[in-house]
C-alpha cells in the first residue's frame, strides 16, 4: 500500500483521530501544565523550569525512579522467560493444556485491591506457615522492609502477567509454518536447538511486542504497588507511577507531578522505543 | 511427540496450574465464608459455609443491570478496537516507508503515557462537548488501546505472505475487501488475542469509567467498589461479586480459544 | 548404508474419510536409489513424510536396518529431506540456512564453510549466500532447499520433487549431481518427481503408486517393457501409450471402428493359451511404435492403417502426430524428418511384436 | 430569594451530591428520597467514589469537565484553599449556626465559613470489655502513662489465660495510626489542637516527642508481631474482631467493620477510652475529617436548595434522627442533647463531645501537604521498623516540617 | 483482446545492486500465447510481476492498447495470474478459493457455481471442493492457483510455472486444456515454463531470457533450429547441444583433440565468406544429430568418428549415449532400438548439414 494512496490513510484515520483527541492534545496540555502552577483546576502563574529543577532535589522522584529500574530488569527478563516458557508449554499437545492456558491466564481478571488483598494474606500467612515448617527463616516476615517488598511486587507481577505474555507469545508461535519446524527437525535439531535457532527468531515480532510491554507496563505499573505495599514501608517500595500520582493527589501538586511524567515518559520513551526500533531490524517477513 | 514425554510435560503443567490457581483458591472459598469466618482464617476452607454473599453481592451490584452495561460497553469497544486497529496495522505494515515506521512509533509511544496525567485535560476536553457517557468512553478506549493493538497485528501481520495481498489484488479486489476477505481472517489467532486482552482491560477498567460514566450507565467494577469504603471493606461481599464478574470472561476466553487455530497459514507458504 | 522396509504401511489424515497411503510394501536395499511417482494427490509426499517420521504411522511398521521406526523422533533418524514446498527458514541467509543441519551437528567451521560453498557451486547459488529466501526467484529457492540436504552426511535423503521448478539445462546438471552424490556417500535416496527422464535415468527401481496404492515396483526397463497393468503402462512414457478396446479374432485384434491388425505369432500364442481368443481385450500400443517410415511399413505390411494426421506438434528431435483411422484415435512419436502436415492421409505401422495387451476388467497385462 | 424549604409554588431543582465517605453512600441516597417526598420539588442525586481511588482528583476532573456537583465533600484546610473557587459562603446557614464551638476552624476562608461537617469522630484506644474483666482491669482508670504501662503488662503477663496473642495490635502499614492520630496528642498540643492554626504556621518544635516515642514504644512491644506485616484489616477484623488483643488504637469508625465481622462481640464488648497524655487526661481527641462545601458557580436557587438541604439534615427534628440513626454520625452540632447514640463507641464520643472533653484534630493541617506523605510518616515507619533512631526521626521530621511551611505559604 | 508493448523495461529490486531485469522489449500482438522460458532467476517471474502490476517498474513503459499501464493498480488492470507458488488463501476452501475473484466481481451465484464446478471437473478437483489447501497435495495446490485463474474473463492471462508439480499425464491434459481455453477466450496469455515441451507445443511465440536480458523472441521452430546465439541454442533442447571449440580448416572442422569431421559445401561457403577460414569457431552439432545407424554411417561417411560410449542412459524411447573420442566428450541422442552398453565402442555419425557455427567471441550464430 503506497502511503500516497486514498486508502492508506482511510485506513489509518479512525485511530489516529482517536489517538490524537484521546491520548495526545491532553498530554500536550499536560505538558504545557507543567510549567505552570497548575493545581488540577487552573493554574494563576507560569514557573518556567522550577518544577524541574525541583523534582531532581526531590529525593523521592529519584529512589522511586532507581527502584523502579531495578523492578523493571527483574521483571522484564521473568516474565519474558516464563512467559514464553508458558507458552511454549501450553502449545505443546498433552491433555489439559488448554486448561492450563486459562488457568495462566486467569489472574488477569483479577483488579487492584483484590488482589493485594489476596497476596498480603499468600505472603503473610502462607509464606509465614510455609517457612516456619520448613525453617526456612527468608520466607516470613514478608513485606516489611523494602527487600521483600520488591520482591513481593516481583512475585505478584509475575504471577499477574505472565499469562497476559503468554497468550501474546503463543498468537505468535501459531503463525510460524509447520513445514519449517518440520525442517528443522529433519537438520536435526533438538527441541532447544529449534527453539533458538528456528522459532525464536521466527517470533521475534512477540518479543519486540512483549519487551516492549513488559518494559513500560514496568516503569507504569501502580496497580500492584498500590494494593500490595502502597510504597511502603517508609517509602522503600514506591515506583514511579505511584510517586508521580501521589505528587500530584496527596500532594495536590499536579504541575510538578506533570512534570515528573515528562520526564518519565522521556527516560521510558527512550529505553523502550531504542528496543523496539533495535529489535524491528532483525525480523523478516515471510 | 513420544507418550512418556507428553506425561511428564502434564504433571510439569499441573503442578504449575496449581501454583498458579492457588489465589484462585483463596478468593473462592473466601467468598463462601462469613466475615468473620475470612479473618479467623484465610488460608482454610470455610467451616460452616454460606452463599448468602452471592445473593447480597447480587444484589448490592445490581449485578443484571450493572452487567448488561459491562457487556455493552466492553462489546461495542472491543469491535470498535478490532476493526480499527486491525485496519490500521494492515496499513503501516504493507507499506514500508518512513512515514509509517514514524506513525507507528507514535502509536507505540503513545502506550508509555501514564494514565494518572492525561486524565484531567482528557475528562475536561470530553466534558465540554458533553460526552462525558459510554459513547464517549468507548471513543476513550479507542485512543487508549488501539495502540497495544496496532502493535500486536502489525507483528504477525509480516507472516503472511505478501502474495496473498497480490493474488486478490489480481482478482479485483480493492483494499477493503482485500483487507476484509483475505488477511483479516488470517489474523484469527492475534485477533482472539488481542480481544481478550481488551476485553479483560476494559471489562475491569474502574479508573477512567468512574471519571466517564453517570451513575446509571456503572460497569461492575463501579458498584463493586462501593465495597470498599475507607475503613470498612466488605470483602464477603467483594470476594463474591469478582467471582461473578469474572465467570463472563472466562466463559469468553474459554469459547474463545477454539478459535486460535493452529497454523491457518500453513497453506499459503511454497 | 541401511536398509529400509516398510511393511503394510496405511495412512489417514484426521479428518479425511480415506486412505492417502493403503497397505504400502517396500524393501529398499542398501545403497539403493528409489523413485517415487505417480499422479498428483497418490500419497507420494505422504509416503515421504512417514518415513522421515514429520507424520505419524497409521498402520504398519517402518523399519530401519531391521528396527521397528515409528516412534523414533524424526531428529533421530539421520534423514536429509528436501520439501516439495521447500520450507526454508525465512529469518536465515542462504548460507545459514544450508549450514545450520551442520551446525547443529557441531561440525567446525571450516569444514561446514568448505562444504556450504561447494554445495553453492554446484547450485549456482554462489553469489545469493548472503540473501535471504525472500529474495530469491522460485528456482534459486528450491535449489536452496536442495543443498540444505546435500551438503549432509544422511543416511538416507528423502527428495521431494527437487528439481520441479528448475530449467532443463540445470535439471540436467542437478540430476547428475545427484547421482554422484548418491555415488560419493553410497547412501539410499528416495526421490519423487512427475519427470519421466529423471525417474528412468536416475533410478535404481522405480516405485509407481495409484491412489495410495503401490501399483509396481521395477526397475526403469521392467516399468517401461512390463508394466504390470494397464496403469502403469499409459502412466509411463509420455505421449503416453495409445490405448484400443478390441476384440481379438482369427489372430488379429479389431475394435471396429478402424483398427484393424494382425498380431505376431508368438503374442497371440500367449493369448490363445490364456483363453483370450474371440475375446475383449485392451491392446496398447506406445507411440513410437507407430511407424511412418517406408522400411517400416514394409516390415510390418500386416498391422498398417490408413491414417489422417489431425494435429502434429513439433519437438525438436521428434514430432507428435495425433492422427485418426476411421473413428480410432492414436498419437504416433515419429523423427522430426518424418514430419507431415495435418491434414495428410498417412500410412502407419503398428509395431505389434511391442504391443501391450490387457484383461478387460482387470486391466492387468496378460502374459 | 430567599426561599422557604417548605413552599411547593418553587421551581423544580435539580441538584448533586458528590461526597467522599464512600460508605455512607447508600444511606445518603435514601436520605435525599426522604427528602424528595418532602420537597417534591428538589430532586437530589448523590455519588461517590471509593476503594483506593482518590476523591479530590475526581472531583477535580467533575469540575474541569463542567459537570461539577452542587454538594462536594472537603477533607480540611488544604481542600478548602484548592477549592476556593468553587466555595460558597455558608457562614448564613442555619447549620453553621449551630455547629459546634471549634468545629468549624478549620473551613475558615477570609473570615467566612464555607464548610459544615458531616460529623465529629473520635479515636482512642478501643478495648475489649471482656478481656479487661479477666484480667481484672478498669479501663477507665487508665488515665496516665505509667497506669496504662503497668495495665498492660498485667494483661501481657496472662496473655495465654485470656486467650489473647498480644495486648495490642499496632498495624505498622498504615502509616495514618501513628502519623495522623497518635502524632496529633503530641504535635497538636503545640497549635492549641488548631489546623488553621498548624498550617499557617511556619514552624514546630515537637516538644512532646519523648512521649511520643515511650507510646509508640509501648504498643510495638506489646504488639502482636511482626508489626510492619499488620494493616488496617489485620489490626481490627483479624485480630480485635476475633478477640484475639486486648485493645488497638483506633477510632469510633470501626464500629461497622466489628458489626460486620461480630455483631454479638461488636454490642457487648466494644469500649474505648482516650490515649493517657500528659496534661490532657481523660480527653478524647475529637475533630473532623470532611465538610460539605456548596458550589458558588452553580444557579442561585441550586445553591439554595443545597443549603436548605444541609440546614434541613442537621437541624430540622426528621433530619438529626436520621444523622444519628441511620447514618450513625456523631453530630457536630448543637441541639442533640438528649438524643441516643446507637453504638458503644459513638456514644462515648459523644459524650465526650457533650462534656466537651476533647482535644482538637490538629492533623487535617498536614494530610494533604507533601510533608506528611514524604517526611513524616516514611520517619516514623523507620523508626518502627527499627532502621532508625529516634533522635534523627524527629530531627528530620521538624526540619521537613519547616522547610516545607517555609517555601509554600 | 489486449495488445501489449514493454518498451525498454527495467527492473532492480530495492537493495540489489544489479538489474533483474535490463532492457526488455516485446510486442505482444492480439491473442498471441507467448511462452518465457530461461534460466532459474533470469527474470521471469519479475518481468510478468511487473505486467501484473505488482512490481514498480524502475524504467520504461507498459503499453496495454497504447495505453501507459505503470500506474495502474492491478485490480484495474484485468489479468489473471497464476502465482509460482500458488499463493492460496488458506482460510478458504477450494471451492472459495476459486470463486473469490468472480465473487468480488459480484457475478450472480449459480454462475459462479457453474464456472467454479466446470474448473474443478478440468482440473481433477471436484471431490477436493470442501478442502481446504492445507490439506491437499503439492500438485492438487497449484491445479487450485489454476483453476482460480480459468474461472475468470481476464483480458491477460500470466501463467507462472503453472504446471511444474503436476505428473506428465497431468501436464499434457492441462496443456491441452489451457490451449483450448486460450482458444475459447480469445485473449493473451503469458506463460512461464521451464518444460521445453510445455514452451514448444503451447506457444505462438517463445521469449528466451537470460540474466535480465531478452535473448530471442520468435516462434519455436526459429528457437530451435535457428537460434541466434551459442546460449539460446545450448538452452534449447534436452539433452542440449554438444558445443566443440574447433578451427575450421581445409573444409574440416577440428578441435585437435579427437574432434575432426568435414563441412557440407553450402555451410562451408558460408562461413568462407564471412573470413572464418582459419579462425577458430563453437560447432554446435544436436545429440539428435549424432548417428549410430549403418545408414548414417555410410551417408556421411565424411564425419565419422571412433567413439566409446561412457555412460549409456535408456529413456523409454531414446537412449542417451555418453560418449567420448580421442579427449572430446559429447551426447549422442539414439533410438532406443541402438542401444549400446558402457564401454562399448561404436562408430558415430555427425550429421553436420545440421550443425551451427558460432562466433567464438561474440556467441552469435554465423549465418
Ligand atoms: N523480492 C526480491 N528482492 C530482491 N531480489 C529479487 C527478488 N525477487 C527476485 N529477485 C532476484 O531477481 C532475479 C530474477 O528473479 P525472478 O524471480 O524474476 O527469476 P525467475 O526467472 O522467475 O526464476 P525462476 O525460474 O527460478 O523462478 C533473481 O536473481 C532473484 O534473486
Ligand atoms: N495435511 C493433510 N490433511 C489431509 N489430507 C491430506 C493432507 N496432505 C495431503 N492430503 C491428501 O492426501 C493425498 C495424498 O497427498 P500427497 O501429498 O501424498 O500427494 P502427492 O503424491 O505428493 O501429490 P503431488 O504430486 O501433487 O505432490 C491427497 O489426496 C491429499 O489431498
Ligand atoms: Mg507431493
Ligand atoms: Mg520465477
Amino acid at each position: 500500500m503506497k502511503n500516497r494512496s486514498l486508502s492508506f490513510w482511510l485506513f489509518l484515520t479512525p485511530t489516529l483521530v482517536a489517538l490524537a483527541l484521546v491520548v495526545f492534545i491532553p498530554a500536550i496540555m499536560g505538558i504545557f501544565y507543567s510549567f505552570t502552577n497548575w493545581d488540577g483546576l487552573g493554574y494563576t502563574e507560569m514557573l518556567g523550569f522550577k518544577n524541574y529543577i525541583t523534582l531532581f532535589h526531590n529525593s523521592g522522584f529519584l529512589a522511586a525512579l532507581w527502584f523502579t529500574v531495578k523492578f523493571v530488569i527483574v521483571t522484564v527478563i521473568l516474565l519474558n522467560v516464563i512467559g514464553l516458557g508458558l507458552a511454549l508449554l501450553v502449545t505443546q499437545k498433552f491433555k489439559g493444556s488448554n486448561l492450563l492456558r486459562t488457568v495462566f491466564f486467569m489472574p488477569n481478571l483479577i483488579g487492584g485491591l483484590i488482589l493485594g488483598f489476596i497476596w498480603q494474606f499468600i505472603f503473610t500467612e502462607a509464606f509465614d506457615a510455609l517457612g516456619k515448617a520448613f525453617h526456612m527463616a527468608w520466607l516470613t516476615g514478608w513485606l516489611t522492609d523494602g527487600k521483600t517488598g520488591f520482591w513481593g511486587l516481583v512475585i505478584v507481577t509475575v504471577w499477574q502477567m505472565s499469562g497476559y505474555i503468554m497468550i501474546i507469545y503463543i498468537a505468535y508461535l501459531q503463525n510460524i509454518p509447520s513445514e519449517v519446524i518440520e525442517a528443522a527437525e529433519m537438520d536435526g535439531a533438538s527441541p532447544w536447538q529449534r527453539f533458538v535457532h528456528i522459532t525464536f527468531p521466527m517470533i521475534a515480532p512477540a518479543f519486540t511486542v512483549c519487551m516492549f510491554l513488559t518494559l513500560s507496563n514496568g516503569f507504569k505499573i501502580y496497580d500492584q504497588n498500590l494494593s500490595l505495599t502502597n510504597g511502603g514501608p517508609y517509602k522503600s517500595t514506591e515506583m514511579l507511577a505511584m510517586n508521580i500520582v501521589n505528587t500530584a493527589y496527596s500532594e495536590n501538586n499536579f504541575a510538578l507531578a506533570e512534570a515528573k511524567a515528562l520526564i518519565f515518559f522521556l527516560i521510558v520513551a527512550a529505553i523502550s522505543l531504542l528496543q523496539v526500533y533495535y529489535n524491528r531490524k532483525r525480523e523478516v517477513d515471510l | 511427540m513420544k507418550k512418556t514425554s507428553r506425561f511428564f510435560l502434564g504433571i510439569f503443567g499441573l503442578i504449575l496450574g496449581i501454583i498458579w490457581i492457588f489465589p484462585f483458591y483463596m478468593i473462592l472459598t473466601n467468598s463462601f465464608k462469613t466475615p468473620k469466618g475470612i479473618f479467623a482464617s484465610v488460608l482454610s476452607l470455610p467451616t460452616n459455609g454460606t452463599t448468602a454473599n452471592y445473593g447480597n453481592s447480587f444484589k448490592a451490584l445490581d449485578f443484571m443491570n450493572s452487567l448488561g452495561h459491562s457487556l455493552l460497553i466492553t462489546v461495542i469497544s472491543v469491535l470498535i478496537i478490532v476493526f480499527f486497529s486491525s485496519m490500521a496495522a494492515y496499513a503501516l505494515q504493507r507499506n514500508k516507508s518512513k512515514l509509517s515506521g514514524a506513525l507507528l512509533m507514535l502509536f507505540v509511544s503513545a502506550m508509555l503515557i501514564p494514565f494518572q496525567t492525561v486524565m484531567i485535560p482528557l475528562t475536561a476536553n470530553f466534558g465540554h462537548v458533553h460526552m462525558l457517557n459510554m459513547w464517549g468512553l468507548m471513543f476513550m478506549y479507542l485512543g487508549f488501546d488501539a495502540s497495544l493493538s496496532i502493535f500486536l497485528y502489525q507483528g504477525t501481520m509480516g507472516s503472511i505472505p505478501i502474495a496473498m495481498d497480490e493474488s486478490a489484488e489480481l482478482e479485483g479486489a480493492n483494499r477493503f475487501q482485500i483487507f476484509f476477505k483475505i488477511i483479516f481472517p488470517m489474523l484469527t489467532p492475534i485477533t482472539v488475542t488481542v480481544g481478550i486482552l481488551n476485553i479483560i482491560a476494559i471489562w475491569n477498567d474502574y479508573l477512567l469509567p468512574s471519571l466517564v460514566l453517570p451513575q446509571n450507565q456503572y460497569t461492575i467494577p463501579l458498584q463493586m467498589f462501593f465495597f470498599f469504603g475507607e475503613y470498612t471493606k466488605q470483602w464477603h461481599l467483594a470476594l463474591a461479586g469478582l467471582t461473578l464478574s469474572i465467570i463472563p470472561v472466562i466463559l469468553f476466553y474459554i469459547f474463545a480459544q477454539r478459535y486460535i487455530i493452529k497454523g491457518v497459514t500453513d497453506g499459503a507458504v511454497k | 548404508m541401511a536398509e529400509i522396509k516398510l511393511e503394510h504401511i496405511y495412512k489417514r489424515y484426521p479428518g479425511n474419510d480415506t486412505d492417502s497411503v493403503t497397505d504400502f510394501n517396500l524393501d529398499i536395499k542398501d545403497n539403493e536409489f528409489i523413485v517415487f511417482v505417480g499422479p498428483s494427490g497418490c500419497g507420494k509426499s505422504t509416503t515421504l513424510r512417514m518415513i522421515a517420521g514429520l507424520e505419524d504411522i497409521t498402520k504398519g511398521d517402518l523399519k530401519i536396518d531391521g528396527e521397528v521406526m515409528n516412534n523414533v523422533h524424526p531428529k533421530d533418524r539421520n534423514i536429509a529431506m528436501v520439501f516439495q514446498n521447500y520450507a526454508l527458514y525465512p529469518q536465515m541467509t542462504v548460507f545459514d540456512n544450508m549450514a545450520f543441519g551442520l551446525k547443529i551437528r557441531k561440525m567446525p567451521k571450516d569444514e561446514i564453510q568448505k562444504r556450504v560453498n561447494n554445495a553453492a557451486e554446484i547450485l549456482g547459488l554462489t553469489e545469493y549466500l548472503k540473501r535471504k529466501p525472500g529474495a530469491l526467484s522460485g528456482g534459486q529457492r528450491q535449489r536452496v532447499a536442495l543443498g540444505r540436504a546435500i551438503v549432509r552426511d544422511a543416511k538416507l535423503f528423502l527428495l521431494d520433487e527437487p528439481l520441479s521448478n528448475l530449467d532443463a539445462k540445470l535439471r540436467v546438471q542437478m540430476r547428475t549431481q545427484i547421482a554422484q552424490l548418491h555415488q560419493r556417500l553410497k547412501t539410499n535416496m528416495i526421490y519423487v518427481t512427475h519427470d519421466q527422464v529423471e525417474a528412468m535415468t536416475m533410478a535404481d527401481r522405480i516405485v509407481i503408486m495409484n491412489d495410495g496404492k503401490v501399483q509396481q515396483v521395477g526397475t526403469p526397463d521392467d516399468l517401461y517393457n512390463k508394466p504390470t497393468n494397464k496403469f502403469v503402462a499409459g502412466f509411463m512414457g509420455s505421449p503416453s501409450m495409445n490405448f484400443f478396446d478390441a476384440v481379438l479374432k482369427d489372430g488379429r485384434v479389431s475394435n471396429g471402428k478402424g483398427l484393424d491388425v494382425a498380431v505376431p505369432e508368438g503374442r497371440l500364442k500367449v493369448l490363445r493359451d490364456k483363453g483370450y481368443d474371440g475375446k475383449k481385450v485392451t491392446v496398447g500400443v506406445r507411440p513410437e511404435d507407430i511407424h511412418t517410415e517406408q522400411v517400416a511399413l514394409e516390415a510390418m505390411s500386416d498391422a498398417v492403417v490408413n491414417a489422417k494426421v489431425e494435429v502434429s506438434e513439433f519437438l525438436g528431435t521428434d514430432s507428435m502426430l495425433y492422427s485418426r483411422t476411421g473413428d480410432t484415435e492414436f498419437v504416433a512419436q515419429v523423427n522430426a524428418r518424418d514430419y507431415h502436415k495435418p491434414g495428410e492421409e498417412v500410412k502407419m505401422a503398428f509395431e505389434m511384436s511391442k504391443a501391450h495387451f490387457f484383461d478387460d476388467d482387470t486391466e492387468l497385462t496378460i502374459e | 430569594g430567599k426561599s422557604n424549604s417548605s413552599s411547593s409554588s418553587d421551581k423544580k431543582v435539580k441538584i448533586t451530591i458528590f461526597q467522599g465517605k464512600v460508605e455512607s453512600n447508600k444511606q445518603f441516597k435514601q436520605i435525599a428520597a426522604t427528602y424528595h417526598k418532602l420537597h417534591p420539588n428538589v430532586t437530589i442525586s448523590v455519588s461517590s467514589v471509593g476503594g483506593g481511588t482518590d476523591y479530590s482528583p475526581v472531583l477535580k476532573t467533575r469540575i474541569s469537565s463542567g459537570n461539577a456537583p452542587t454538594i462536594f465533600s472537603l477533607a480540611g484546610p488544604a481542600d478548602v484553599k484548592q477549592f476556593a473557587s468553587q466555595e460558597a459562603d455558608l457562614s448564613n446557614t442555619k447549620a453553621a449556626k449551630a455547629a459546634q464551638p471549634g468545629t468549624l476552624d478549620a473551613v475558615k476562608s477570609n473570615g467566612k465559613t464555607v464548610g459544615l461537617p458531616f460529623n465529629v469522630e473520635g479515636y482512642g484506644f478501643v478495648y475489649n470489655k471482656t478481656i479487661f474483666k479477666k484480667a481484672g482491669i478498669d479501663p477507665t482508670s487508665l488515665t496516665t502513662m505509667s497506669k496504662l504501662t503497668a495495665a498492660v503488662k498485667k494483661i501481657d503477663s496472662q496473655k495465654s489465660k485470656l486467650g489473647i496473642k498480644g495486648v495490642f495490635a499496632l498495624p505498622g502499614k498504615e502509616t495514618w495510626i501513628l502519623s495522623d492520630h497518635l502524632a496529633n496528642l503530641y504535635v497538636g498540643q503545640e497549635f492549641g489542637g488548631n489546623a488553621q492554626k498548624m498550617y499557617k504556621s511556619k514552624s514546630m518544635k515537637f516538644t512532646a516527642n519523648k512521649e511520643m516515642k515511650s507510646m509508640i514504644d509501648l504498643q510495638k512491644k506489646y504488639s502482636v508481631g511482626p508489626v510492619m506485616q499488620l494493616d488496617y484489616s489485620a489490626q481490627v477484623n483479624q485480630n480485635f474482631s476475633q478477640g484475639k488483643v486486648a485493645m488497638i488504637q483506633q477510632g469510633d469508625w470501626i464500629y461497622p467493620t466489628v458489626e460486620q465481622i461480630d455483631k454479638k462481640f461488636a454490642q457487648k464488648d466494644v469500649g474505648m477510652i482516650p490515649i493517657p497524655v500528659k496534661g490532657y487526661e481523660n480527653k478524647m481527641p475529637v475533630g473532623t475529617s470532611l465538610y460539605w462545601g456548596v458550589n458558588k458557580n452553580k444557579s442561585q436557587a441550586e445553591q439554595t436548595a443545597a443549603k436548605n438541604f444541609l440546614d434541613w439534615l442537621y437541624t430540622s427534628k426528621q433530619g438529626k434522627k436520621l444523622v444519628v440513626n441511620k447514618l450513625h454520625f456523631v453530630p457536630a452540632y448543637k441541639g442533640y442533647t438528649g438524643m441516643k447514640m446507637p453504638d458503644a463507641l459513638t456514644q462515648v464520643v459523644f459524650k465526650y463531645s457533650q462534656q466537651h472533653k476533647t482535644i482538637g484534630w490538629a492533623f487535617p493541617a498536614y494530610t494533604g501537604t507533601s510533608w506528611d506523605p514524604n517526611t513524616f510518616q516514611p520517619n516514623l515507619q523507620k523508626y518502627l521498623s527499627g532502621k532508625q533512631s529516634w533522635n534523627t526521626t524527629v530531627k528530620n521530621s521538624i526540619k521537613g516540617w519547616n522547610e516545607q511551611q517555609s517555601s509554600s505559604n
